[in-house]
């Protein structure tokens, strides 16, 4: 039970293997805005989904690399920040590792159960292989079947938001769980952020709850998803995503825009009033 | 013929909605896909399951989704279960009779794109990318796949393979040993595209009414093969539209959030 | 829903590959009397933990291999029915394919996913591939490290013990769940004893429900998991399961006492109330 | 020396029991070490985490189980999750600090043998298997083992290898490399035998107060191997003692149910 800038700076490094994952529900915004705060810089982003937190972290010249398997802005389009940086160098190259869904939970799997590779049946009859040589065949020792065989996933750090958290550190998520767990258990360090803290989980049985020693921090980031969705406490805000396209298309919008609400700000409360006053003002 | 006029968006996805049989198991992606689905399941298929790759199983929403992960489909679902669990016992595991795609581009063997147009290095228009739908194309019994015809999307050569249809024609798919049959029917907003028995290639066998012929043929970037009995859709009943405009409608005013 | 004596009719049949699985809990009692009483022969049988009810299908002549990695009483010892098949092959041999728990998982997990085989890091420096060629190793196409490879498990029919069904056959289990989903999910067939049937399963979110649609049969047996336990409806029967040691270690004391209680008897209630019988005689 | 009187399966519960550090992640084997780490974790290790192979994690039971799937174990865990959880994700996975184990035969580098005593096909005594063993033996941290020391258990050679210790000795088992460092100590109720930290042979480092030397040297199948310092296992406590007989008793009670 941390500061979430405090976690930031402890447990992600320049140069670092970061996931932030959330599948459309509990991205981890907040944790996001802070690696840009503090300025992080050569990070590699792994995430099934980069959405509109990896647009504004890559734009902010924090990524050299992405491994990701469908990069865009759900209902919406393009992510332009992502796309300058790998077709224009802007900010700065991103160099991008590209797979499947399939493929990506089958190496956050493998990550997590600490195997070298993952084997899936995918990847037979697509280009993707030829550009990513992290896809390779293998034989399967009793049929002779080809499947295809991707790397393990291993971040040094995974960040995921959730609902809740108990005064142990345990941590309770649900709804649209996507691969967070398989991220944090695949992970070397964990940051969780939480809508609250109470004090006794109530959990229903085999529901998905991190033990607090598999995590790192847990800090209350209170609407720390927002515009993404925390299931119980706050719907998804589409009209922000919808909003984004328009920031986003233009470098120096999206760099004032930056500089406005999240370097501007001290943390993601101020974020957020910086974000209403701007709207009351229009 | 409906008294009420109805757009070319709409007649093409009360068309695929249509190919859904009711009871199917079905992989949805969103977009088009997903307003068929869900159109399917409040018109002829109330008991088609619909799964969403973010894990839901048998969603029921009441609003179409903007993500494939709203929480409209989490609510209304049978089960949620985690991207590893949905990938590989699901999908993979050969729980799904049909997948349901969307596409940026296809070719005559219903190979389709979602990744770039032009170079993949030097792309003149990037893509979100691959998302599941590649093994979908494989595992999923078989395949329909929604999207616009446009010369722009309907290509002579993909510039990148994102999911494998029919590969090259033929038997050429089988040498992968996919459990799934590919894809069977291409729906658009002209008419509908299944592919030949034999050789695989996609051969307009319905279209859609008041659609000339030439805007279909003008409207494909190959060849397009004709068949010789060439149906005329039938055209949106008004409970399919009502139906459908009732659930837009839904859909626009649950979206309409402030900042 | 449909009566469990049908259901085994329907889709159990003689030479069948069948898993009977539950990790302590919800162990499929019933079924596998029924199993008995409708004289089923060539059976291969899988679970991870055979137990009591194995004993009793193996020792009525039932099944003529068996896949597990754990064969005991719990708490208590040995299956001396399963022993008497395996050593002296009464009242029929009995072939065993032996893992380790790790294996089984990966084996089931393959299974369900549709893999011919599954990748664990086990069985190294142990005994147990020297006695079973289902053991392999393969390389990893990444790392070049040694990994334990086993073929997938794919039951013709898997059957499992529940709390409870909603009316169209969707099913909720909760408390250990063991591998009962991954050992649905790799079968052709499933059939699934329940508690209880309910209008509306009010699941947790995330918790473990199996669809009706990859379940062939739903049938409700008040108390099936008996003298195992279903949590939240009744405990585990620890003296019968201690009883037991003295039945089985005779084969006469089981013969008499399967004919009695189990063929003697139309169904699991009437196996129910022919053991309070006897209790009450004594 | 406490006044109250103890067994010697008390001592050795008890001195199991002490090596499990407050706040260990530990993979509990039912039986002996099921009770050594209960007792553990109500004494000096109230923040131990106790992982049960049937899923559960973080147990805390008032009584001990029966069964390694008791619902006692359920009941009072943080989470319960699925056996191929369990073992792939927090077992292989690296999560776990101390695997506790029993053994029914053990030799002098700490393999174990849970599968059969006698030849594979026609054995004198058939044992129940494998269960969890070979792969908690590989993966975690350290392994605890813990066994009464007789020369049936204790064996110049065992009859089959279930779960790897120290294999043939020496740097021998670095050849798997596997995650975990293997066997740590084996808590008998003689005594506590130590891999030599160079030859990885089991030495008697501690013997249990008032037991002859002779006695632990004749209940070994091999030469035993005798620290220069032998130390003299501190006697359990009157808290020890009395927190150990009460879990038992309100175990016996919870147990002595009726058909």
């Amino acid at each position: 039970m941390l500061q979430l800038s405090e976690a930031i700076r402890q447990h992600v490094h320049d140069g670092d293997v970061v996931a932030l994952e959330g599948f459309t529900h509990l991205i981890p915004f907040a944790a996001g805005h802070e690696i840009i705060r503090q300025g992080k810089r050569g990070l590699t982003l792994i995430r099934m989904t980069p959405d509109v937190i990896y647009d504004q972290i890559i734009g902010s010249g924090c990524a050299k690399k992405l491994i990701f398997s469908w990069g865009g802005n759900p209902g919406v389009g393009s992510l332009h920040r992502l796309r300058d940086a790998v077709e224009k160098g802007w900010p700065q190259p991103l160099v991008i590792e590209e797979h499947s869904h399939a493929g990506m939970v089958t190496a956050y799997a493998a990550g997590a159960a600490h195997l070298p590779f993952g084997t899936l049946r995918g990847y037979l009859g697509t280009d993707l292989p030829k550009h990513n040589s992290n896809i390779r065949f293998i034989e399967c020792p009793f049929t002779g079947e080809r499947l295809a065989a991707v790397p393990a996933i291993r971040p040094d750090v995974t960040i995921v938001h959730a609902q809740k958290a108990d005064r142990r550190g345990n941590v309770l998520m649900w709804g649209v769980v996507g691969v967070q767990k398989e991220a944090i258990l695949a992970a070397k360090r964990a940051i969780v952020t939480v809508e609250e803290f109470v004090d006794r989980l109530e959990a229903p049985p085999n529901s998905v709850v991190l033990p607090s020693w598999i995590v790192s921090a847990v800090c209350q980031v209170k609407g720390g998803a927002f515009p993404s969705y925390a299931q119980g406490y706050y719907k998804r805000n589409n009209a922000f995503y919808k909003q984004w396209d328009k920031i986003a298309v233009d470098r120096d919008t999206f760099k004032s825009w930056i500089e406005r609400h999240v370097t501007g700000t001290k943390d993601f409360d101020g974020f957020r009033r910086s974000l209403n006053q701007e709207a009351e003002r229009a | 013929m409906p008294d009420t006029p109805y757009t070319a968006d709409e007649m093409m996805t009360i068309a695929a909605a249509r190919m859904l049989r009711n009871g199917a198991v079905c992989f949805v992606g969103i977009g088009l896909p997903s307003a068929a689905a869900n159109l399917a399941r409040l018109t002829h298929a109330p008991e088609v399951v619909l799964i969403y790759e973010s894990g839901t199983i048998g969603s029921k929403p009441d609003v179409l989704p903007l993500s494939i992960g709203d929480g409209e489909l989490a609510e209304t679902a049978d089960a949620v279960v985690s991207s590893v669990e949905i990938f590989s016992y699901w999908l993979q595991g050969g729980r799904i009779d049909v997948g349901f795609l969307g596409a940026a581009q296809i070719d005559r063997f219903a190979n389709i794109n979602t990744t770039v147009i032009g170079d993949y290095k030097t792309p003149s228009t990037r893509l979100p990318g691959a998302g599941g739908a590649p093994e979908i194309a494989a595992s999923s019994g078989e395949v329909l796949i929604t999207l616009r015809q446009t010369r722009r999307a309907f290509v002579e050569k993909l510039d990148f393979v994102t999911s494998t249809g029919h590969l090259d024609g033929g038997n050429s798919r089988e040498q992968f040993h996919f459990p799934g049959k590919g894809p069977t029917a291409v729906i658009t907003d002209l008419g509908i595209l299944t592919p030949d028995p034999v050789t695989k290639e996609l051969t307009l066998t319905s279209i859609h009414p008041g659609v000339p012929l030439e805007k279909v043929i003008e409207a494909t970037g190959w060849p397009l093969k004709v068949a010789p009995e060439l149906r005329t859709t039938a055209p949106p009943t008004e409970n399919e539209l009502r139906v459908l405009r009732d659930l837009q409608a839904r859909t626009a005013r649950a979206h309409a959030d402030e900042l």
